[in-house]
Parts: structure tokens; sequence; C-alpha cells
């Protein structure tokens, strides 16, 4: 047996008198790209809160890299090495491209709690700044507030954030929600040259783009797992379909 | 992409920042040989309340948490000088370690009671523990003397007691030093995630920062800056009262913040000079001057939430528009074009 | 957020609001002389002129009082065409608006830039003690026209006076009558718990129990206490006079509770409970509340009568301890003006007032040598006079000093009212 | 006995802090706007009264055309004032403060500043027996029924009538709330009207109880701050119990441990709110 990545068991939300999430588990082994689908109000960003650790679940389990971590904040959860992008961006508008990246770089343990030095003179982070800003291409626009950047290039800024920890799993809410077609292409290749040992779960409404990263993929709907499975054999499964058919033609 | 790159322009700024500072500390430090004894008392009152304001800034403007209850540190500050002043014969400087270490403690208090309270809740939260201290000071009459304060307060231990000046020259340089320091805390990863606090808790959990520590760091180091605003206003005056903690300081010192600017850094500071200027100018005239008061902080509200700064920097981004476009939104034909936010300019420095 | 709109309202309202400061100005704030600040319209006497520095209260909780000394200061000014003894008075007024901040920058003000050659007023006595030692150092004499802290003028051959009362000036002789005069053997204290409360209360206990008599019970509630059910239900009522001291609005809502809770114990209280700026909002409640006070509008001597019509003449209610306070101060700087030969300097005003002496609307005033002011006091009962609520006086005790009738060492090695408030009742 | 007259007290002031909670309550819950002049309103609706009757003589004329004209008092400050700055808390309270000041130092300029209260309706005057031996006023058993009858009053109308779940879909959601036809503005300013009448109705009884002075619509301020904070933002029941609790709490504070009466009352709501950071009933702000 492989070891998981992330392993949630048994999880309910629930919200009042609402089940978010009912009796869902799902099982991510290490290096898998796992895309969750499901139609609106599937209960798919209530499961990233709980595996990202911004919600505790009222009941089940959690599992993160063999360790126990239901109770675990998210902080916690992210010094393990679990990153996250939100489906809606969720910057820190007013500061700079740079400052972002600054921010992000400097929550490792040795520097978090310095207060005496600038944060970009600590050893290491202005030339790792640099370098990500270079990889992600977004030198020229370092010292615009982030608030300035278009829509598309604040859905990569997530990402750029997400991955400058060298994260060991990495949760990605609809990455390409609200992208123009041709931005959401050029993010999606990038999602797919994203190194391979990086544990990836990510919502997904794009069929395309899900099948087209996902090593397996979840279904949820109304809070449960519906199927789970390779790409190809949940595009054929009869109940997916009608979950998915259905909902559109409510819509 | 075709942009101009902010670099040199970066750097002249930060020159004439540095001159721009320069001059102001260099006129600061004359004050006392061209104004009349009076103005220098103010002048030297407005040091006190500006760093008042500054400190309560990192909690507000940069935190991004509205407390409706910093009298209590700057209050704390002027009882510690009160008390120890009356009482012992303690050094100048074991007196200003005693107020840093009151001021952050009760700053841990406020932090450990605030780790989650939210927006008009924590307003009020803070209000109430503000009350509390007021309680404190005006009932337990052994330790502060009650409604009657503590009077007599001398300069005697203070480093060149003498004259007014000197003690204005000593106020200047504690305050000088305090916003320093203050400023590179804003800078340093911890300052950094304070601002972060502001932006969004949840990207700076997701990111691995415990946020409520970053709530108590911020309050704080807030409390300790208070707290020795107080400590100046307590020597200046020669006297700490309850009035040092009441609501109606909480609630101005949010208005010079505002006024001035909450996003910058000097804003605070500029909010709580044209308030306590304004104040002395109309209060001379007229009676009615809370009427005033009251015009002013309804002004404030409708027409410079962004602060007379956040005013300066908006129209000179739109005189500069000319010559900077925005990388993205230009092309989207929007108007409001920006410009780079310049880390090292005084008006420019936005944390909002 | 548009940031653009509303430059013009911006521009219009700052002009309205400095329009509106400038007419404020002439708002009569007191309906007193028009005396705002302008030593441009300084009047010459024939000896000279003066500018006198009125730093009473005209917003926040005291305005009331605040407003009222300035009244009878001006008032007398006025009857006296503006000259006080050939000296041409210039006054000043700055708001020290209840926060020794504010009033010690106002103190400075008044004597830095306007050029005050004396301090009259205050009413907070916290405010009092922060203000008194910068006046002290600028060698300006400062006359407390309200301000009550017994510790103020303790010291003697300062520059500082007091015409209005210590905070157990007026109740020690009160002591010492109901004890005695009235036979009422067991009192219950209700008082502020902040040191006017307990300085008036323990003023009240240390001649009434050294007459023989019995303090029972010490209640204390805070200032500006909204609800006085808590206190008014646990007063014991085996007391043979329930005795009060709560100023201010606090007298209006411990009668009223009292009443509602149809206590009937007699009520004995410090002066200020039953001030004639309170009576009409107090009526039916205050009906037969003795008290003991330096002044009642009633006393009936030439001064006085002077006073009261002068001052009903002008406004359209009844005169009261802050305005005779502010009246008695005026008289009391002519006093000492006419003892100073030129130039009226601090040392010279000081040295001059020690010796004053003068028939103020209250009778008798002089300083002793720490400062206080020595008057007789009354003992007077809240009575229905042509459908008006008097304080009708019932008795006098002459020449009262600050240290009644105890000797002054001995007094001054008792032990501060802040430290026995509790132990009477014990 | 002793016991039983505190906690009736203890009840009557917490009517009182209801009675001026409850507009604050419902204008933050419905509009999310804090207002701070709250308890200047309170102060105008008292004094109006007062003067009100000092020339008429009649109570309930006084008590209804002070509750009215405070009310479009309150309106003209939404409509030209408050309205600008929808959403934006900060703006909102400097605002509201600012108004505050200067309706206190009018109120100081015109009424002068020695108390006054305003009048009592005929019958409440005196006291009544209640279990033999505790004497209680009837002006204060009438308040606690007052809030009692003025909450269940409220609670029924946010609840049943089309004006209650209009607000609220105003509030949730103005783009809809207007697609669907819904007259936002109007609707704020209707609620602020209602929360200024509520705030000068409370001033009327209130003030009648305490009596008013330009500067006690701080400390009854501070106090229904303290009362919707802790019941939780905008939560009717959760301020009526609120209320109660604050109430109770003064109470017995005072008689147990007079010394510190003044923390005890902030510091247990600090704590209390510490560990319930939206208050008793309050809803979870999402943001």
């Amino acid at each position: 047996m492989t070891d998981m990545a992330i392993a949630a068991r048994g999880i309910d939300t629930r919200f009042g008198s609402f089940l978010a999430n009912s009796d869902v588990t799902i099982e991510v082994p290490v290096g898998e790209r796992r895309v969750l689908i499901g139609p609106n109000g599937a209960g798919k960003t209530t499961l990233f809160n709980v595996l990202a650790g911004q919600l505790r679940p009222s009941k089940g389990s959690v599992e993160m890299l063999g360790r126990e971590v239901t109770r675990k904040p998210a902080y916690q959860r992210a010094r393990m090495g679990l990153a996250r992008t939100f489906q809606i961006n969720n910057l820190f508008d007013e500061l700079t491209v740079r400052q972002n990246i600054e921010i992000t770089l400097a929550s490792e343990a040795r520097s978090r709690r310095v207060f005496w030095r600038d944060l970009g003179s600590l050893p290491g982070i202005r030339a790792r700044t640099n370098a990500l800003l270079t990889e992600w291409e977004f030198s020229d626009l370092a010292d615009w507030p982030v608030r300035e950047l278009a829509y598309g290039q604040q859905r990569v800024m997530e990402i750029v954030l997400a991955m400058s920890k060298q994260p060991r799993v990495l949760l990605l809410d609809e990455p390409t929600a609200g992208l123009a077609p041709a931005d959401a292409i050029r993010l999606t290749n990038l999602l797919a040259a994203l190194p391979r040992d990086i544990t990836i779960i990510m919502i997904e409404h794009d069929m395309e783009v899900a099948f087209a990263l996902a090593d397996r993929v979840t279904v949820l709907h109304q809070g449960s797992v519906l199927a789970e499975d390779v790409p190809g054999r949940v595009a054929v499964n009869q109940e997916v379909l009608q979950v998915y058919l259905g909902d559109m033609s409510d819509a | 992409m075709n942009l101009p790159s902010p670099g040199d322009h970066v750097k002249s700024r930060r020159l004439r920042s540095a001159v721009v500072l320069g001059v102001l500390l260099l006129v600061l430090l004359a004050l006392p040989f061209v104004l009349p004894s009076f103005y220098l008392f103010v002048a030297t009152r407005i040091l006190a309340l500006g760093l008042f304001a500054t400190a309560f800034n990192i909690v507000f403007g940069f935190g991004g948490m509205p407390s409706l209850g910093h009298a209590a540190f700057f209050g704390l500050g002027a009882y510690v000088v009160g008390i120890a002043s009356t009482r012992s014969d303690l050094p100048f400087v074991v007196i200003v370690v005693l107020t840093l270490v009151a001021g952050t403690a009760l700053g841990v208090v406020f932090g450990l009671f605030n780790l989650r309270a939210k927006g008009i809740y924590l307003l009020l939260l803070t209000l109430a523990l503000a009350q509390a201290a007021y309680g404190l000071a005006f009932q337990q009459v052994e330790l502060t003397g009650g409604d009657n304060g503590i009077s007599g307060i001398t300069r005697e231990g203070v480093p060149i007691p003498g004259s007014a000046s000197a003690f204005y020259w000593l106020a200047l340089a504690m305050v000088v030093v305090s916003l320093s320091l203050m400023w590179a805390f804003m800078r340093s990863p911890v300052g950094m995630a304070i601002t972060g606090l502001r932006e969004s808790e949840s990207r700076l959990a997701a990111t691995g920062y415990r946020v409520g520590s970053y709530r108590v760091y911020a309050f704080a180091v807030s409390g300790a800056f208070s707290a020795v605003a107080g400590l100046l206003d307590a020597y200046l005056l020669g006297s700490a009262s309850p009035s040092n903690m009441a609501f109606l300081l909480s609630a101005e010192v949010m208005v010079f913040a505002i006024l001035g600017g909450a996003a910058f850094f000097f804003g605070p500071f500029l909010g709580a000079a044209v308030i306590l200027s304004l104040e002395l100018y109309v209060s001379t005239l007229t009676s009615r001057w809370t009427f005033v008061l009251g015009i002013v902080y309804v002004l404030t509200a409708l027409f410079m939430s962004d602060g007379i700064l956040g005013r300066i920097a908006y129209l000179r981004r739109r005189a500069r528009r000319k010559t900077a476009e925005s990388p993205t939104r230009a092309a989207a034909g929007e108007t409001d074009v920006a410009v780079p936010a310049d880390t090292d300019d005084l008006v420019e420095e936005r944390h909002t | 957020m548009s940031k653009r709109r509303a430059t013009r309202p911006l521009v219009a309202l700052t002009a309205a609001t400095l329009a509106l400061a400038g007419c404020g100005s002439q708002a009569p704030s007191s309906g007193g002389v028009s005396a705002d600040s302008g030593s441009g319209s300084a009047q010459e006497g024939a000896n000279g002129s003066l500018t006198v520095g009125l730093l009473n209260p005209l917003t926040g909780p005291f305005a009331a009082l605040g407003e009222d000394v300035n009244a009878g200061f001006e008032l007398y000014l006025d009857s006296k065409g503006g000259q006080l003894s050939d000296y041409g008075i210039n006054v000043v007024k700055e708001d020290p608006a209840n926060d020794p901040g504010v009033a010690t920058t106002k103190a400075r003000q008044l004597v830095q830039q306007e050029g005050a050659g004396i301090v009259i007023g205050l009413v907070n006595s916290g405010v009092a003690y922060a203000v008194a030692p910068y006046l002290e150092s600028a060698g300006v004499p400062l006359m407390i026209t309200v301000a009550g802290a017994d510790g103020l003028t303790r010291t003697k051959g300062g520059n500082l006076f007091r015409v209005s009362y210590t905070g157990s000036q007026d109740t020690m002789p009160a002591g010492d009558y109901v004890c005695k005069e009235l036979g009422l053997k067991t009192a219950a204290i209700v008082g502020l718990d902040y040191s006017f409360g307990w300085e008036a209360s323990g003023g009240f206990a240390r001649t009434y129990e050294d007459a023989g008599c019995k303090v029972v019970q010490e209640l204390y509630a805070p200032l500006a206490t909204q609800d006085w059910a808590p206190y008014v239900t646990q007063i014991n009522r085996d007391a043979d006079v329930v005795f009060a001291v709560t100023p201010g609005s606090d007298a209006v809502r411990f009668l009223k509770a009292y009443r509602g809770f149809g206590l009937d114990t007699p009520i004995f209280a410090q002066g200020s409970t039953t001030d004639e700026q309170l009576l009409p909002t107090m009526g039916e409640t205050a009906d037969g509340v003795m008290s003991s006070l330096h002044y009642s509008p009633v006393i009936d001597n030439p001064a006085n009568k002077t006073f009261v019509d002068a001052w009903t003449e002008k406004y359209d209610r009844s005169t009261n301890q802050y305005a005779e306070d502010g009246w008695a101060a005026a008289q009391a700087l002519e006093a000492a003006l006419s003892d100073v030969k030129g130039e009226p300097t601090g040392d010279g005003i000081t040295n001059a007032m020690r010796n004053v002496s003068i028939d103020a609307p209250r009778g008798a005033l002089r300083f002793d040598e720490y400062g206080q002011a020595i008057y007789d006091v009354y003992m007077r009962k809240v009575t229905k006079q042509d459908g008006k609520w008097v304080n009708k006086v019932v008795d006098t005790v002459p020449a009262v000093n600050q240290f009644y009738t105890y000797d002054v060492d001995e007094y001054l090695q008792f032990p501060p009212y802040d430290k026995l408030k509790g132990t009477w009742a014990k | 006995m002793v016991w039983l007259s505190n906690v009736l007290n203890g009840l009557a002031f917490g009517s009182l802090l209801f009675l001026v909670a409850s507009g604050l309550t419902i204008t933050f819950g419905l509009m999310r706007t804090i207002n701070l002049a709250h308890g200047a309103f309170y102060l105008v609706g008292g004094y109006l009264a007062f003067d009100l009757y000092v020339r008429t003589g009649s109570y309930w004329l006084s008590l209804v055309v002070a509750v009215v004209v405070t009310a479009v008092i309150g309106m003209l400050v939404e409509r030209l004032l408050l309205h600008r700055l929808l959403n934006q808390e900060l703006p909102q309270i400097i605002l509201t403060v600012g108004v505050s000041l200067m309706i206190g130092d009018l109120l100081l300029t015109q009424y002068g500043g020695s108390p006054i209260s305003p009048p009592t309706p005929a019958g409440l005057e005196g006291s009544m027996q209640l279990f033999g031996s505790v004497i209680f006023p009837k002006f204060r058993a009438f308040l606690i029924v007052l809030a009692l009858v003025l909450a269940a009053l409220i609670m029924a109308f946010l609840r049943f009538s089309s004006i209650g779940a209009k607000v609220r879909s105003a509030v949730d959601d103005q783009e809809i709330a207007r697609t669907i036809g819904i007259r936002v503005p109007l609707i704020f300013l209707l609620v602020f009207g209602a929360g200024t009448a509520l705030a000068a109705f409370a001033g009327v009884w209130g003030g009648a109880l305490t009596s008013l002075s330009p500067d006690t619509g701080l400390d009854v301020l501070l106090l229904a701050l303290v009362v919707v904070v802790v019941g939780g933002l905008g939560s009717v029941p959760g301020a009526l119990i609120a209320a109660f609790a604050v109430g109770l709490l003064d109470q017995f504070g005072k008689v147990l441990f007079p010394e510190w009466s003044l923390f005890t009352i902030y510091a247990p709501v600090a704590l209390f709110l510490a560990f319930r950071p939206n208050g008793l009933l309050g809803k979870v702000e999402s943001r």
C-alpha cells in the first residue's frame, strides 16, 4: 500500500442544520493528481476547507502524509507541506507582488518570528523571490500592488504563492475559474508542467481541464461521494452523467 | 509586456523622502529657538499624541483591527510614570523600561482577548476592556488616586530636567527613535505578517502563519509604544488621570488615524497634529468647539476616509497618469490608472 | 468607491464650518459680557489693567456649573462698569473641557499667550490638581471657584485661593448640628464614590461621631450612577437619618429612587445635592431635604439682595452657589486690587488677597493662611415658597474654616478621608 | 426577600437597557450600520418630550411628537449623511460620533447643562407592595412589562410582516432586492427612522427614570452597546436576554463588590466576548 498524501475518512461537516459533507471518504496517494468534480453545492469547497484545516469536520478524521491532523489548524498543516489556492482570489491585495511572495517565503520557522530585520534582507528571501519572479514571469510586475493585476494574473499569483513554499501537497480550488479560454489553457499547461512528486488535489468545473490533468476523479454530489475512478470511466458513468445533465437542465 | 521599470523611479523617490525627512527633522530640532513657550508646549503634546496615533495604527491601519480601547495603553503609560515617579526614585531609563514592559503586557492581554473577534465585535471587545481598565483607574484609589489622578509628576529623574526646550528635545528624540523602531518593525517578517492580517487572515493561515500570534504581537508592540506616548504626556503635563483612559480618547485616536490616512505610516501623526491644532484654535474662538469638532468628524467620515495623505496620493497618482500606465487595466479601458507602489516613499507607503 | 466625487461639497462644507465657527464665537455662551479673547479691546482703568483668565468648563458634565461661575463673575464686573478698584479688567474665557490635559494647555495659554495675571475657576478637582502646580511655578495666582478637594488648600503661603468649599468644610458643622440640634442619633451615609464624596461624608461623620452619635452604614455609588435602586434598597431603615452626598444629576436620580422605593427616613445632605440648578427638576422628591452649605439664595443681607436682583434681572432662574462663587471671586479680586499699588503683579495680588475681607452675598468672607475661604455655613431645608422650591435657611454656623473647630495641627495629622471611608460605620 | 428585590431591580434596569438597545440592534442587524449617535437620539427624544410637556402639559402628545420628530431627524441624518457610507463601518462610526457631538452641544446650548427629567405618565407615580414586604416603584414594574411587550412586538413584526422579509432581503443582497422591485434606499430610511424612534421612545421613558443632561448620552450608549454586542448584533431576543443579564450583573456587582462596580460590568463582558466573539445569538459574519 502506498503512503497517503491525504486521507479523509467519514467526514461530516455540519452548518447548523445543513449537512455540507456527509460521510465523505477520500484517499489520495502521494504523487497522485486527483480532481474533484460535482455540481454547485456538492460540498467540494467545504471538503477543501476541511482538508486544509480551515474548517473542523463535525465527524471523521483527516490524515496527512501519514500523520493524524484532524484537529490541527490550517497553519500547522501548511507547515507540514500543504499549500492551497482559493476559489475566489485571496491575495494580500494591497501589497506588491514581491511582498506577497516574500511574506509567503518568510513563513518558514527560521524567519517568521524575526522582527528586527527587514523582510527583504533576510538571507535567501530576496534571491528566492527574484528567482520565483523570473520563473513565473512576474519580474516586470514585481512592484505593482496585486490588486492592480489583471484577473488572470491574480489566478496565476495564487499558484505562484502556493508553489513558492515547495509544497508536498497542493490543493487547487478551481484554478481556471473565470478565466478567458486562452488563459485557462495557459494555466492548465502550467499546472501540467508542475513536478510529478507533488500531490495535487484540484476542484475543477471545466471537464476538459479536469480530465486532462487527473490521474483519478472523485465526483461529489449533495455532500457525498458519488463515484471515484479514472477519468475515462467517470466520463461514461451513468449516474455521474445524470447528475451533471440534470444539473445543467435545472440551471 | 513593455513597462517602465520602477527601479530608477524608486531610487530617486527614496532619496527625495530622505531629504524631506531630514529637513523636517531639522525644522523640528530648531523649533525651540523660534516658538514661544506655549506653542512649544503644544508641539510637545502633539509629539506625544502623534506617537500614540502611530502606535495605534499598527493595530488599526496595518493589522486591520479597529481597536476602540487604545486609551487604556496610553493611560497605563501615564500611570506608570505617575506611580513610579511620585513613589520611588527610579531613574528615568528604568521608568521607560517599566512603561514598555507594562504596555507590552497589557497588549498581550488585549491580543489574547481578541484572538478571534473581528470588525465591530473587536471594536466593542476592546472598548469593554478599556472601560474595565478605566474602572480600575477610577476606583483603585490607593494606586491611582482615583478621580483626582496623580499630580505633581516632576521631571527630576529625566535627563536635563530643566527647561521646556530640553524636554521637547528629549520627547523629540524618543518619538524619532520610537517611530524608527516601528517603521523597521513593520518591514520585518512579523510586521509584514501583521499587514497580512488585514489583507487576508485565511491566506495568512494557509501560508503557515499562526494568525492569533500575530494579533497578539500587533497589540503588544502597539501597546508598548502607546504606553511610551502616555509616559511623555504625563511628564509634559505633570499629571496622570482617568481621562487618559477614557473612551473619548480612544475614539479620538481613531479619528487622528483616519483623518491623516490610516494606510500610511505617517498619516496618523499628521492627523493628530491637524486635529490638535484645530481643537486649540477653535476652542479659543468659541465655546461651541465640540460642535465644530463634530463637524470635522462628519466631514472626515464623508470625504476624507482615505485621509489627507490618501487624498494627496490620489492626486499625485492622477497627475502621473500620463507618464505611467497600468500594465493590465489600461488595456481594458479602465480610467483609474495605477502606478507602482513605491515602498520607500512617504506618501506612497501604502499598506491598506 | 469613486474618490473623485465631492470635492466641491467638501469646499462648501469647510467654508460652512468656518462660517459657523465664526458665528459661534459671537453666540452668547453665558450671556455675560462679550469678553472673548482679544487683548486688543484692553480696558484701561485709572490704575492700569489686568487680564483675568476664567478657566471654567463650558462643555461636558460640569458645563452648567462653569457657565454660572463665569456669569456670576461677569455680572459683578458689569455692575462695576468693567473695572475693579480702577483696574480695567479684561476677561478671557477658556474651556478646560474637564480634562487635565486640555486644562493644563489652556492654563498655559491663558498665562503665556493671553497674559492673564490671575486665573479663576476650575470645577473638577483632578483638573485643579493638574493645573495648580503650573500656575504656582508661573507665579500666577489661582482662585478656585468650585473644585473641592481638601488637599488643594493645605500649603501655607502659596498662590492658591479658594472661595468655594473644601469637601468637608460645609459638612463638618452639619455633623454637630444633626446630632446635637436635630437629635438624630444614628446615620446611614450615601455618598458618591470619589474623593469629594468621601471628604464630604467624612467631614460629617467625624463631627457626628465626635458629638456622640453613630454612623451605622456607609454606601458609595460610582459617579454618574444611572440606576440608584441597588443603593437605595440597601439603606439601613433603622437609621435615624440618611446623610447624602450626591451632587449633580446623581442627586435627581438618588431622590427619585429614594421616594420611589418608599423610604421615609429624613435626609440631610451636603448642600450641592439640593442645588438650585437641580431643584426645579427634583420638585416634590426634594421636599423637606435638609442640607448644609455656605450659601442660599434666600439669605437676607444687602449684598445678597444686590446679587439676587442683578441676577434675576438678567436670568430667568434662581441664583445658586456657583453663581455666587463667581460673584464673590470678583468681589475678592476687587478687594485685593484695592490694596495693590501700581502694576498688578502675581505676588502683589497674592499678598493682597491674604488680607481680603469682604461682605459677599453669603456673608462675611476672608481667607485663612492656606488660602481657603472662611465663611458662615447655613443649615437649610427645601421648602416651597411662592410656588418655587427653595433652600430655606433654618440655622447659621458662623465663620467656619476648613478645619472647623479642630486644632489645625491635630487635624492635619488625621488620615486623609479616602483612607477613612468605610471605617466610620465600624 | 432582599434577593427578590435585587432581582426585580436588575430586571427593571435591564428593561431600560433593552429599550435603548432595541433600536441600536435593529439598525445594526438590518442595515449593518453602527449608530454611535444612538445615545444622542435618546437625549433628543427625552429633551423634546420634556420641552413639549412644559409647554403643553399633555403627556401623550409630548411622547408622540417627541418620538416622531426624533425619527424625522434620524431619517434626515440617514438620508443626507449616513446613506453615503453604506457598508463602511469605520467612517460610519466616525460620522455618528461626530453627529452625537454636534447634537450634545446643541442640547447644551439650548437647554443648559443642568439635568432635566422628561414627564412620567399619570398613574405610575409611587410604589406598590409585592409579596408582602417588597416595595417596588410602579414605574419600574411598568418598565419591565413595557420591555417585554416591545420585544415581542419587534420580533413579531420582523417575522410576520412583509416589511421584515423585504428588509432582510435588502440587506442580504441589495442587487437582488433591487431587481425584484424593493426600494432599498427607502427601506434603509425607514429602518433608520424606526431605530431613532426607538431611541427617542427609550429617552422619554429612561429619562423619566434617570433624568437627562447633555452628557448622559455617552453613559447610556456605552451600556446599550454592551447589551447589543453581548446579545449578538442584530438579534432582538439576544438583546433582551443580554439586557436582563447586564441589568442583573450591574445590580449584584454594585451590591456585592461596590469597590469594583465599574470593573465588574465590563470585565465579564470582555471575557464573554473573547470566548463568544459573535455574542449570544449573533450570526457568524461571513467574510
